[in-house]
């Protein structure tokens, strides 16, 4: 699953077409909300699922649609730092994995603790963490506005903006 | 290589593809869900973490981090859309009348 | 002096008017330039009076410093408030605030725009130089050392000639350099200060306490001394001072000379020197050599100058070499002679620059060779002309011939015996340093030569309109400092009384080893 | 009055001031001519008259020298610097000659500089000078003889340079003034040793302890000093190699001639080395060289002054010759001999060189001898004086120059300190010379046919009295001046040298050997300009080389342009300003900006704009930041 | 600890929060009732000031609690920072009236100042984590807000991926750093600093990269000068200042306690000063103010990072000093720089071009503020920089604080040259060129006492950081 996980993510930087990247990041997305159901934490899977798949995902495909600017066929599909940045993609790879194999820390070789379940992880969240909880909430607040301003803003160059026509 | 190398293995290269996706891609759109990408990586290895030491901390995280995410799409959005309105293309590359 | 016991108040007023000055230049005066003008003037007249005041009350006999303040400022890094007055300082006070107006009448007319913004920017200027003489915490000489340069490049760069920025960033760049590396010692300085004794103070005295090895005097004196010697300029960190000087307006060119300049010198006298003991005696030839290149260096280049201005510069670089020579040479007379041509310096440049502005005024244009026969034309103008070059040459009975003749004598006093010991290399640097004697006769000359003697000629004259000499306000501020000048020469002996402790607590600070401890005494 | 030597010294200096304000255009010619020049004229008379007063006081005492504090100047540590006047047998002689012979020249100037322009502001410098002079004479430490010493060169600038319309008066001025400055140099650096050993200045101090050989004098080698003091002697009192300038001095009026670069300061080299024969008494080799410089400038300076046809030239390398021939007597230890010889010559040479101003006078300016002749009966008292005066200088018996240059001779040839027969042979050649030129001169200008021009002619007239009663005074202390036993009257204070005593039997010799060239160099001037004008001519063309070196004065002048003034100026001009001022300082400095300012383009470059540039940036960023963390692992 | 003293703990700890957050919904419901854009921004100054003040008098009070164990929680001098900050707001509130008359302004810079005052009280990542998305998210939403041309999106979207790269490399570095230690505790950070741990060193370096690129440290400042230019004064200002002190103050709780140690120090040490260098020399070229700033504020954030060498006993009192006075003279710059209708106008040097004729006193306040940000004394930067270097010295890194410093004159250049601009170049007003409006000038003035303040007394300030 890791492996179909890994491909597809290598897919979305190939893909030409971004409804494609989408489809190939919702693979993606699916296949890591697997492995979480595999680790045993369910609930963080089904949220995968919801959340990113089921919300974000579908927003993103919707404005793919929407926006279908077909670039020209000529368009390179890579920036000109192709060369550079896959060199470093391979180096970081590379340092993270080694930072993770030559680590010593015990958590790596140690045995999982028994996988807690969502009432525990529910009421951790709602005692322990009820600040972030809040905080949370906060933090959706301003989210909203942030969105409504965004969109307003959006609507006050509406009329303004050359590209009116298309929208 | 036992179970826990690997996922962290997958995640740091997740989290790699991501912002490799992010230098690479020209399409805003592409470039956007290249971050999610990055965020999902960092997910993984969260969850595994958190499995691994049966504590609750790394799930409330990714959870927060499902949050920020959303969020960050949905503003991401309609600046992109913003972008689009102008100069009717995606690509990442024409945008850069800001340098200097 | 029991009595006296308004000094330090007295002393902080003297520090603080010309803020006061700028308030109400700004308040009262804000498009009024005649006002403005008399505000100016008034208060650095006040000042003047005041700074006297204290000069009189000052006590030869007594150490230390008098009329102090001290108030705890920033106490988490002990730095504190704290002015007063020593025999190293109160010369240049005195000549500063001396120089205060005359420096607002010279500019009386010949600033014609942003009069109010000029006179705010001169007392500030003001108020900073005479902060950084009466300073005596590292941390508040370092924020009035900086804070001169403000000012001056306003003065330059706003009121200043055809090429004033590129002069005025020169100037600031360059003097900030070593402005930067002084900094950086003076963190370590304290630092290590505090690290030694857990004394954590900027204090001059308690830092004289401080005992470093050789190598990090060494480092920190060089630091400093990056500092000042751009700021006297020495050779081969000169090249800011010739542009300064040439775009600068009279009233900076004069503050330049007369009072900035001096802050190297003084900054070496008061804190590279006596902070660094070890290193200033390990470092003296090589310091030496510089200070008589400068002589002799700035003399060569005076001569060939055709700039009026530029002439004036470099002869600044060749005298204030002797002041750095006479400082160097440890001998009681040398240093005495310093701080003499340290305040003749800025009373013959500031004259001769008042006169130069005093033509370029009238003629607009500080070609040497545009001019001829001033003599005839100007008498007054001549006469006061001739009496500054001939301070300049040092001529006796002027005040040059004080400092120069001290300085050279200390010079020479301390290279015999070292002669006579087998290092030839003082001895040497006395006999080149006296030539510079006659170079300064050479090119001083050769400006009078062209300037006054000779047919008549001198731009925008004509027989129908001939040129004006001299008003009276211009008459009355060369003869105030044509006074200075001969009192300085005639009659120094009242002012060397006043700093002979002060240079003797020099001399000894600078002669004392302040090594640390063999190492294995301490860990 | 306890204040007298100061009064003295102060006296002109009062002058100088109300002239210089009232007489002046400073002042607008507030004063006028005739107020300025009794002015002018009258506190050098009283300051004559008081010195006349001091040396009676003098006298009263018993010659013991009378010391007069004024107020100290500085105190620096233990040593006193005081202002300070010393009168003694020395400096009253030199204060009577300059109070005496300055005060008849001021009076002589009064007619001479008639309506002049300037008129007050040429008595104000001559009243400066006086000052400057007489602190010179007076003065008891070096301190205060250097103030002088200055103070004469600076006036001797204003006075040169007085003419200043025209730039290569004011041109003389500077090079005299420069000239002089490289002599203080010297001056300085002696003045520096001296206080190094003995912590003051006092000049009776130190040579009483170099005669008595303290402690302290060993510290610096007599010789060093007195070398270096006599640098400075050489410059104000013209001896090779600074001479070149008192030639050209002779662009200022001639009173200045007569009173500044004749019979006053440039004596004053001799003054100084007399005053301190304490330092050259214990210096056999600083003598040497001063004997040896003397006898060489004497000689060298006589044979310019062979061809000379400025009427002022001539008798500027004359006052050089004579000058050396002080130096001589100098050098070979008879200091009294020597101020014997500057009292002498400043009688005739004032004379001389007043005579020669009356002349010129005449002449309405004109000033070369080729043109005169034939003047003896259109100005018959300035010929008679002149001819007494020409007389003395030759060394005819029984006039002043005669008993002075006399002894210079015997002492030079017989004095046990470095006397030789040598320097007798270069100096009694030189008086020969001198005898020649001299009477050349008077024929070439008074006698024979004239050789002016009818305009000229037409206005010749002789000097008013105020001049010509100068000359005549003058011309009879130029006669009588001799008999004044100088170095009798000094020798209680400086001792002359002993004679060898084997060479004391030639004393006889020598005097009619010299009376006989005196009249020899008489008769070859009668011989040669008595007669046809063709007559010099061919002898001029027979050694047209000669001629061309000697008229050339020895292209002294170039060469020092060559060697010294062009090169200092190349070397400031092309390899300090051009080279590192501007190539090498300003040069890095600005090459420094640009370094700035072209990184500064690199780096704004670098910001493209392109976001995957950006990403890239970060992704290296933390690649690299990594890779480095792991260095310590 | 009972429930109620944890309560009431709770509330007076988040008072400066509570405030904030009372400020937002006051506001959100006056939106969405659609009135009062007019009195939008006087409630919230009110809620700004009443946090800030409530954060003092806390602070004064010496207060200190933990209400959420492990969480949150606050000591007088985190709350002394907190206040600092938010009183740093008003000046950018008051200056965001010329450019945005809308509600939405208000709101939106309250919720990041909400997250800003979680980051220096946070005792776990995940409230950092949401004190820092909180902090940035409405400012990308601020960028875009005064949209007066096309580049404001582009600026947006560059600010917005990177720093959603930022966000991800956090959470990279947490989450490593979670997994060798167990825990999300941010006080594991400092003991972790000196592991040998190949991992935990790169959960290390992982966290303070991320926070460099928030801080726009180079290499990761390239988002800094685009995002800047495109963003209008007040969000210019807010980020320039503000929320960069607030990663600083994020960095400092991070490091609390802890001497920089092992890998780290060298990062500290070679990145700051390139960011020195770099942002000092690039910023001689350019022709926008706030790009220039932006550049500006690379270089600055070298200075703050700088910090971080020192020992950790001064570090939030050298820290929060800096960004004060960083950030006083920022806001006084771009308080009183004139208005004009075309943004591209307003924000170009060229418009300074001789401005003390026709504006003396901005042009003092520009010129003072550009002093004060070049470092040289008198003025409060000078102050800050010292202390900063001090500490540096006094830590052992003698040769890095003359390095940093010889870097620092570097930018004295590019200072001047403003200076120059203003006062010696002849310029004529554009058409459209106004004074800067009336509530821009009163935060000018807040600035310039602010300034003085900082200037003639930064003993007193010190002694209640």
């Amino acid at each position: 699953m890791g492996a179909v996980a890994l491909l597809s993510a290598v897919l979305m930087l190939v893909l030409r077409e971004p409804m494609r990247v989408a489809l190939a990041l919702i693979t993606t997305m699916v296949m890591l909300g697997g492995i979480y159901g595999l680790l045993g934490v369910h609930f963080i899977a089904a949220f995968q699922v919801l959340i990113y798949v089921g919300a974000v995902m579908v927003f993103m495909v919707y404005v793919i649609m929407l926006l279908e600017v077909r670039e020209a066929p000529g368009n390179r599909r890579y920036s000109r730092w192709l060369v550079p940045g896959v060199t470093a993609f391979a180096t970081l790879v590379g340092v993270l994995g080694i930072s993770v194999y030559r680590s010593s820390a015990d958590v790596l070789t140690a045995p999982g603790a028994p996988p807690f379940s969502l009432t525990q992880f529910s009421t951790a969240f709602l005692s322990q963490y009820w600040l972030e909880f809040e905080l949370t909430s906060v933090f959706l607040v301003a989210a909203i506005v942030a969105a409504l301003a965004v969109i307003k803003v959006s609507r006050r160059v509406h009329g303004s903006a050359p590209g009116s026509a298309n929208g | 290589m036992d179970k826990v190398h690997l996922l962290l293995l997958l995640s740091g290269a997740l989290f790699s593809l991501g912002l490799l996706g992010v230098i690479v891609r020209r399409n805003a759109l592409v470039m956007l869900m290249c971050m999610e990408l990055m965020l999902n990586g960092v997910n993984l290895s969260l969850v595994t973490f958190s499995q691994q030491r049966g504590d609750a901390a790394g799930a409330v995280l990714v959870f927060l981090v499902f949050v920020v995410a959303t969020v960050e799409i949905a503003l991401a959005i309609p600046i992109v859309l913003l972008l689009v309105r102008f100069k009717r293309s995606m690509d990442i590359d024409r945008y850069s009348d800001l340098k200097g | 002096m029991s009595e006296f016991t308004m000094g330090p108040m007295l002393l902080n007023l003297v520090l603080w008017l010309p803020i006061v000055g700028a308030g109400l230049v700004l308040l009262a005066a804000r498009a009024n330039d005649s006002r403005a003008r008399t505000i100016s003037v008034a208060v650095m007249t006040v000042q003047f009076a005041l700074a006297l005041l204290l000069y009189l009350q000052f006590d030869a006999t007594a150490p230390g410093l008098q009329f102090a303040t001290q108030l705890p400022w920033i106490a988490q890094w002990g730095v504190s408030y704290l002015i007063g007055l020593d025999g190293v300082n109160i010369l240049l006070v005195l000549l500063t605030a001396f120089l205060g107006p005359i420096v607002v009448l010279g500019a009386w007319t010949s600033i014609k725009k942003d009069v109010p913004l000029f006179h705010v920017v001169v007392l500030l200027l003001q108020f900073a130089m005479m902060g950084a003489y009466l300073a005596q915490d590292l941390f508040l000489f370092y924020l009035f050392w900086e804070a001169m340069l403000i000012p001056m490049f306003l003065i330059i760069g706003m009121w200043g000639g055809a090429r004033r920025v590129y002069a005025t960033l020169k100037f600031v760049l360059y003097t900030a350099f070593g402005s930067i590396l002084m900094l950086a010692a003076v963190i370590y300085l304290v630092q290590s200060l505090q690290q030694s004794s857990g004394v954590m103070s900027f204090a001059f005295a308690d830092l004289y306490q401080s005992q470093l090895p050789l190598s990090v005097q060494s480092i920190l004196l060089g630091a400093f001394a990056l500092s000042f010697a751009i700021k006297v300029p020495m050779v081969p960190l000169h090249t800011w001072l010739p542009d300064a000087h040439v775009e600068a307006p009279t009233a900076g060119s004069v503050i330049l000379a007369g009072v900035l300049l001096k802050m190297g010198t003084y900054g070496f006298m008061k804190l590279g020197f006596p902070l660094f003991p070890d290193a200033t005696r390990a470092f003296t030839p090589l310091l030496m050599t510089l200070a008589v290149i400068s002589i002799v260096y700035g003399a060569c280049l005076a001569l060939v100058q055709n700039d009026i201005k530029k002439i004036i510069a470099y002869s600044s670089i060749s005298h204030l070499g002797y002041v750095m020579l006479g400082l160097l040479t440890l001998e009681l007379v040398g240093i005495q002679g310093a701080i003499i041509q340290m305040v003749s310096h800025g009373l013959v440049a500031a004259g001769l620059f008042l006169l130069v502005g005093m033509i370029y005024d009238r003629c607009h244009t500080r070609e040497l060779a545009a001019y001829g026969g001033l003599a005839r034309l100007l008498p007054v103008y001549s006469v006061f002309f001739m009496i500054f070059t001939l301070a300049s040459v040092g001529l006796p009975t002027t005040s040059g011939f004080t400092g120069e003749f001290l300085a050279l004598m200390g010079a020479f006093t301390a290279a015999w015996p070292a002669h006579l010991d087998g290092h030839h290399l003082p001895l040497v640097l006395a006999v080149v340093a006296v030539t510079g004697v006659v170079l300064g006769a050479m090119y001083m000359l050769r400006f009078a030569l062209t300037f006054l003697f000779g047919a008549v000629k001198a731009p925008h004259h004509s027989p129908e309109q001939p040129l004006l000499d001299l008003s009276l306000r211009e008459k009355s501020i060369l003869g105030l400092l044509t006074i200075a000048v001969f009192a300085l020469g005639l009659f120094p002996g009242g002012a060397l009384q006043k700093t002979e402790l002060a240079a003797k607590t020099y001399q000894s600070l600078v002669t004392t080893s302040r090594l640390p401890a063999p190492a294995g005494v301490t860990p | 009055m306890p204040h007298t030597l100061a009064l003295i010294a102060l006296l002109p200096l009062v002058g100088f001031l109300l002239n210089g304000f009232f007489a002046t255009a400073l002042g607008g010619h507030r004063a006028n001519e005739r107020v300025a020049a009794i002015v002018g004229c009258a506190f050098p008379i009283a300051a004559f008259a008081l010195t006349i007063k001091a040396f009676l006081d003098l006298q009263a005492g018993g010659f013991t020298p009378i010391v007069e504090p004024l107020y100290r100047w500085a105190l620096i540590g233990s040593s006193s610097f005081e202002i300070a006047f010393y009168f003694d047998r020395l400096s009253a002689i030199m204060t009577l000659v300059v109070t005496g012979v300055g005060s008849v020249i001021h009076i002589y100037s009064t007619g001479y500089m008639h309506h002049d322009k300037s008129f007050g502001r040429f008595f104000a410098y001559l009243n400066l000078f006086l000052f400057f002079m007489l602190l010179l004479v007076l003065g008891r430490s070096m301190l205060v003889l250097f103030v002088g010493w200055e103070g004469v060169g600076l006036a001797s600038y204003l006075l040169i340079g007085f003419w200043f319309d025209d730039l290569t008066n004011a041109k003389a001025g500077r090079k005299a003034f420069i000239t002089n400055r490289i002599g203080d140099a010297g001056f300085l650096l002696g003045m520096f040793l001296l206080y190094r050993a003995f912590g003051t200045l006092d000049m009776d101090t130190i040579n009483g302890a170099f005669l008595t050989g303290s402690g302290a004098a060993m510290i610096v080698p007599a010789s060093l000093v007195g070398l270096l003091l006599f640098v400075g002697a050489t410059g104000k009192s013209a001896q090779i190699p600074l001479y070149v300038w008192l030639p050209d001095a002779m662009a200022g009026p001639t009173p200045v001639s007569a009173l500044i670069h004749a019979a006053t300061m440039v004596t004053a080299g001799v003054y100084l080395t007399a005053r301190m024969s304490g330092i050259y008494m214990m210096a056999p080799e600083a003598s040497q060289v001063i004997a040896v410089v003397g006898v060489l400038t004497a000689f060298f300076a006589a044979t310019v002054a062979l061809v000379q046809t400025d009427i002022k030239k001539v008798l500027a390398y004359s006052t050089v010759s004579q000058l050396g021939f002080m130096f001589l007597a100098l050098g070979v230890g008879a200091y009294g001999v020597a101020i014997f010889h500057v009292v002498t010559h400043a009688f005739f040479k004032a004379c001389l060189f007043l005579g020669a101003g009356s002349v010129i006078h005449a002449l309405g300016g004109e000033q070369d001898i080729r043109k005169m002749g034939g003047l003896r009966t259109k100005i018959p008292l300035t010929f008679w004086t002149f001819a007494v005066a020409t007389a003395a200088i030759a060394g005819i018996p029984g006039l002043a120059g005669f008993f002075s240059k006399d002894e210079i001779l015997w002492y030079a040839f017989a004095s046990a300190k470095g006397g030789a027969p040598w320097l007798w042979g270069m100096a009694a050649l030189t008086a020969l010379m001198t005898a020649f030129y001299m009477f050349r001169l008077l024929w070439l200008t008074f006698m024979g046919a004239s050789r002016m021009s009818q305009e000229v002619e037409h206005h010749v007239h002789e000097s008013p009295i105020s001049m010509t009663g100068v000359l005549m005074l003058l011309a009879l202390l130029s006669a009588g001046g001799g008999y004044i036993a100088i170095p009798h009257f000094l020798e209680a204070q400086i001792p002359l040298p002993p004679i060898v005593e084997s060479l004391a039997h030639y004393e006889q010799t020598l005097l009619i050997v010299s009376i006989v060239l005196a009249f020899a160099g008489l008769g070859l001037a009668v011989f040669m300009f008595g007669g046809p004008a063709s007559r010099p001519e061919s002898i001029k063309q027979a050694l047209l080389p000669v001629h061309r070196l000697l008229s050339g004065k020895y292209f002294i002048d170039e060469l020092y342009d060559r060697v010294i003034v062009k090169p200092v100026a190349w070397f400031s001009e092309v390899v300090l300003l051009r080279g590192s001022d501007t190539l090498l300082l300003d040069g890095s400095l600005n090459g420094l900006a640009s370094l700035a300012q072209r990184s500064a383009g690199l780096l704004s470059r670098a910001q493209t704009g392109s976001l995957h540039l950006y990403a890239l940036l970060v992704m290296v960023g933390i690649v690299g930041a990594l890779l480095w963390s792991w260095r310590h692992v | 600890m009972n429930a109620a003293m944890n309560t009431q703990d709770a509330l007076m700890a988040m008072l400066p929060e509570h405030l904030l957050l009372g400020g937002m919904v006051v506001l959100i419901m006056m939106e969405i009732m659609g009135r009062g854009s007019r009195s939008a921004l006087w409630v919230a100054l009110g809620s700004v000031v009443a946090a800030a003040a409530a954060a003092f008098w806390l602070s004064n009070a010496q207060y200190a609690a933990a209400p959420f164990a492990g969480q949150f929680s606050v000591t007088p001098a985190v709350l002394m920072a907190k206040g600092a900050l938010l009183a740093l707001a008003v000046p950018v509130l008051l200056m965001s009236r010329t450019e945005f008359s809308d509600g939405e302004f208000s709101i939106l810079l309250l919720s990041s100042l909400y997250g800003l005052c979680l980051l220096p009280s946070s005792d776990s990542f995940l409230v950092m984590f949401l004190g820092l998305e909180l902090l940035a998210m409405p400012v990308y939403a601020l960028v875009l807000l005064a949209f007066r041309r096309p580049q404001s999106a582009e600026s947006a979207f560059k600010y917005l991926v990177l720093s959603g790269a930022a966000t991800a490399t956090f959470l990279m570095g947490v989450s490593l750093l979670y997994g060798a230690t167990g825990s999300m505790s941010v006080s594991e950070f400092g003991p972790a600093l000196a592991s040998s741990d190949v991992m935990t060193r790169s959960a290390v370096v992982l966290v303070l990269l991320a926070l460099f690129l928030k801080a726009a440290v180079v290499p990761f400042h390239a988002w800094a000068p685009d995002t800047y230019e495109g963003a209008s004064i007040p969000v210019t200002a807010y980020m320039a200042t503000l929320t960069k002190g607030a990663v600083l103050l994020a960095a400092v709780r991070l490091f609390s306690g802890a001497n920089a140690s092992g890998p780290i120090v060298d990062l500290l040490m070679v990145l700051p000063l390139v960011s020195i260098v770099w942002g000092n020399l690039a910023a001689i070229k350019q022709q926008s103010f706030r790009r220039m700033i932006a550049y500006s504020s690379i270089a600055h954030a070298g200075y703050l990072f700088y910090a971080f060498l020192g020992d950790a006993e001064g570090r939030l009192q050298a820290v929060l000093f800096y960004v004060v006075a960083y950030s006083v003279v920022n806001l006084l710059a771009f308080a009183v720089l004139p208005q004009n209708d075309d943004d591209d106008q307003r924000d170009s040097l060229d418009a300074l071009k001789g401005l003390y004729h026709r504006n003396p006193f901005a042009a003092a306040m520009i010129a003072i503020a550009m002093l004060s940000l070049a470092g040289l004394p008198p003025f409060p930067g000078f102050a800050a920089k010292f202390l900063i270097f001090k500490n540096v010295v006094a830590a052992g890194y003698t040769t890095y604080a003359v390095l940093g410093l010889v870097g620092s004159y570097l930018g004295i250049y590019f200072y001047l040259r403003v200076i120059q601009l203003l006062f010696m170049t002849a310029g004529e007003a554009t058409p459209s060129e106004r004074q800067a409006g009336g509530l821009s000038r009163a935060a000018g003035v807040l600035c310039l006492v602010g300034t003085l303040m900082l200037a003639v007394l930064p003993g007193w300030v010190l002694d209640r950081m």
